[in-house]
């Protein structure tokens, strides 16, 4: 029970962190087409990360971050979302990296939906009835983000020539990332022996599938970036961030644990 | 009767006769004009309406609140696509009018150069603003111009929407702690006059009124809609348990009306100069956008070019 | 009493959130010498923001903002410098303004420090002793600022073309903000009745003055640009800000208020 | 003996009997080269070591903490320029120096490529890594180059003073809620490990050490220092009341020093290599921000060009 709960958090978080780090398009975006794409990939992410906040609500998770200064229904989404530090968000580190400019956010949501789509897809045929469900319907909105991203993943790539140079700089920022989408966690190996969880080393090939298939078409290269080493062996799944998460969470929460007696 | 006039005659009987004209259909160039900037107007209205709500996304309280918010603001630029596509049947792009936008050649709506201080400022721009647009905007779905009034119909659904997803966080907000219900006032007292404000001039004072209710591009004068709103605001507010800050807001049984105070045109004028307290940050915000999106769209214009030779070779 | 805690959370608030605005510039200047310097007068306005804050405390103006959760330990400064909310902060806009490049940075310390030193300059005239005693302080550390950044805009003005441009820009973005500075809130009135504090509308000149002498030596032109508005009459001294200090406050609140209970 | 011969001669001998050697002397090309390899490494160290500790300037959670911390990174951009100051005497200017470490042909401390994940961690930063640099550096200031010597002098004054300000953080935080201890031992936790770190490989693996404490650029070895540090830390430890994260840390009384676990030197070179958590996190803020004020640099050079003529036209 304390396994799935930190499982539910882990892919809640990942996209509870992904969609905040989204947010920041909005009135920013270098089209209007853009805007409205880059906030229905948030609005899609938001979506998956409250159902399964609440779910790990259901299974305990939120009780230790409650406090008697809180008002008492203050539901277990927003307990979760506001009331935990970033050393208690279980979320990969390539979740909060700064988004900075187009091309490396597409780069981004490109290396993102590959991976989590291939574990949606994964997680659709196992056991767990809520999981299955929340992937079911978290498949098809994986598939559209990644096939936008892709879309401009080609446009940036085959465009100008500083294009290129920025759609290249974008997939090697994201690059370094990418290791730690393939490590198991202590909680997720055993959730794969109990048949709930997906095996994270197994999603490797279908991103490297789906890479090996864009990179050329966007005339771009495979980047070479050593990997972003963690800290001590512990990385995101332990709740060892960056320190962009950390500075997104100040702004995130601040309303919110403002008025921890209220609810909105 | 020449062919000219002959057209100008066609046209004014389908007005009249509250037909729809059509890009095709011929019209006077002074109505082209008009609603060119009508539209226009509104679009960026809709688009620099995105900010001061953006403003909260990143801080919204709950998630449900995140969620409804961004659906918001999305939808604020689903509208601004909507309604550039109607300037494009009457001749001019997007490009050029955000262009005359960020040159500040083209105004949009005044409301946009307040701040939003407060969460519960997101809550009165949905009930308030909202609604104040929605005033405006019912009578332009039977607009004279097709494209604009079923542009129209769609925006003001969605407006709707939002109206109440405003007035129902102010309702929960006025159901919470005294800090909520501080927060809901204060906002209420802010953005109280700039929404009468948003119904434009004095009728006395608004030279265009008469030739756009002619043609059917408006339907009602500024002070009629104004006076719809607040017979509108006032049960409301008292649901919600909040004043306006007017002294002089009372119900006049003989008009069947509230009567209100005087609104303070200085501060109208000011803003609708450019001397509100955000119009140049709205602005500078725009140009950021649109000058740091260039070589993006750069980029998808050298792509596209390059698909079209490719196409063309292949053939 | 309550006028005159009031005045001092208006010097003081002006002097925290400008030197919190500057401490971005911490590890992004273009010299490490401007490191240095902007680093410096940061540290000079938290000097000023400090003394003055603990007096405004001593007047009884945190009381409204401790609470039962609070660390009773939390000094008076800390309280009002992280617990109060945008809405409480009595600065001038012009002190929260996003300070965008360097050039821009350098039309905002000029006219920060030329008006504050004519502020402080006459502060250190009259009658209260202790704000007497912070003037004196300040007045030199001021007038080293407002050099410093009179030195760049001179080389900024009259260096490159580009270069020219941006401090023409930021000169252009400052100014809409320099309007409140001369207005006089009530409190104030009533204090220059008293003879404790500057009358703002004496300090118009002092700052024409300074910029006559400076923007055609760096081969600049005075701003035309519209003042900034009120909302319904209000400012920034009256706790109507622009959407920048919310932001602002929202990070710089963060960590204390995730500990009420503690001290640092 | 020929001239040169002599020249080594007498370098060897002023460095034997620990004279210093200045700016005008003739050296070694080897001994300049390394000086400047190292003092060019420190230089970046504390340029680099600044961000780890501005991540948290804007969030001190009390305003003398944050005045603290602002004068302390201040500092370290000051140890910058004393150092690169240093090298300027060898021949090399900082420009060029800054080009190769945002280019990475040039390194700077480890440790700084660790993250800060809270407020406790800018104590410990003080406590330990302050005090390891401490442990590496009071040598250094009997360093046979003059200038380097002189500057490490300034340099170990203002690290102490920074390492008590970190310690006396830590105190008050030990002396604090629940949540503050956790977080001082999490921070512990996390930055010990990589503090053992920072006086390098294990002497066997430290070919360079013996020429450098031949020259008098190194007085002691890697390992050397790293049983000091450790032996001064203990104790601060039990004061402190935290544990480090090592269970084979015991007292050897037949040493008269702690012993300790084996570090884990993969994850050292994958640091050193540029795989750490923060390596690319770190250069890239460096390079942005030299980057981003190159246009900064530019004017001021023209400035200065234009003032010199000028001055010339006058004379």
């Amino acid at each position: 029970r304390d396994d799935l709960a930190a499982y539910c958090l882990m892919l809640a978080d990942d996209a509870l962190v992904a969609s905040q780090r989204l947010s920041e398009w909005s009135t920013n975006a270098p089209e209007l087409e853009e805007e409205v794409a880059l906030a229905n990939i948030a609005l899609d992410l938001l979506g998956q990360a409250r159902v399964l906040l609440s779910r790990a609500g259901h299974l305990g998770a939120a009780e230790r971050f409650r406090t008697t200064t809180m008002a008492p229904a203050l539901s277990d989404e927003d307990v979760l979302a506001y009331f935990r530090d970033d050393r208690f968000f279980r979320s990969v580190t390539l979740a909060e990296m700064d988004l900075g400019d187009f091309a490396r956010t597409m780069a981004w949501i490109v290396v993102y939906s590959s991976w989590r789509l291939a574990l949606m897809t994964g997680l659709r045929g196992l056991s767990d009835p809520v999981l299955a469900a929340v992937a079911a319907k978290a498949v098809p909105e994986l598939a559209y983000q990644r096939e936008y991203a892709a879309g401009w993943v080609v446009r940036l790539g085959d465009g100008t020539e500083y294009s290129h140079e920025r759609m290249q700089a974008g997939f090697d920022a994201v690059w370094p990332f990418t290791e730690e989408l393939f490590l198991a966690h202590p909680v997720e190996t055993r959730l794969v022996e109990a048949g709930v969880a997906v095996d994270p080393t197994s999603l490797r090939a279908s991103l490297d599938a789906d890479l090996a298939q864009l990179l050329p078409v966007a005339t771009l290269s495979r980047p070479e970036r050593p990997a972003v080493g963690l800290v001590g062996g512990r990385g995101g799944r332990d709740g060892v961030h960056t320190e962009a998460l950390g500075r997104m969470l100040a702004i995130m929460q601040s309303l919110a644990r403002a008025h921890p007696d209220a609810t909105w | 009767m020449d062919h000219d006039d002959q057209l100008l005659a066609d046209f004014d009987a389908t007005v009249a006769a509250e037909g729809r004209i059509e890009p095709r259909d011929w019209m006077p160039e002074g109505y082209r004009k008009t609603l060119i900037r009508q539209i226009a107007q509104h679009a960026h209205s809709e688009i620099i309406g995105m900010q001061p709500e953006g403003n909260w996304i990143l801080r919204a309280p709950s998630l449900r609140r995140k969620a409804i918010l961004l659906a918001k603001v999305q939808d604020e630029a689903g509208h601004g696509l909507y309604l550039y596509s109607a300037t494009e049947t009457l001749g001019v792009d997007r490009t050029e009018l955000t262009e005359k936008l960020i040159d500040s050649r083209q105004k949009y709506s005044s409301i946009f150069n307040y701040p939003t201080l407060t969460f519960a400022d997101i809550g009165v721009i949905g009930w308030l603003v909202d609604g104040a647009a929605i005033c405006n905007q019912v009578p332009l779905c039977r607009s004279s111009y097709g494209p604009y009034a079923r542009a129209m119909v769609r925006i003001c659904k969605e407006e709707s929407f939002h109206q109440r997803q405003g007035f129902e966080l102010l309702m929960t907000l006025m159901a919470g702690t005294d800090a909520q219900r501080e927060m809901v006032q204060d906002a209420v007292n802010r953005w109280w006059w700039p929404s009468l404000m948003m119904f434009g001039p004095a009728d006395g004072d608004s030279p265009n009124t008469q030739q756009s209710m002619a043609w059917r591009i408006k339907r009602h004068t500024n002070d009629e809609l104004r006076q719809r709103y607040v017979d509108m605001s006032m049960p409301q507010a008292e649901a919600l348990g909040v004043t306006f800050p007017d002294p002089e807001l009372r119900w006049n049984a003989e008009r069947g009306s509230y009567d209100y105070g005087e609104i303070d045109w200085d501060e109208f004028t000011a803003v609708v100069k450019g001397a509100g307290p955000c119009n140049a940050q709205r602005l500078a915000h725009r140009r950021a956008a649109h000058e740091n999106g260039q070589w993006v769209r750069d980029a998808a214009s050298a792509y596209a070019a390059k698909q079209a030779t490719r196409e063309e070779v292949a053939a």
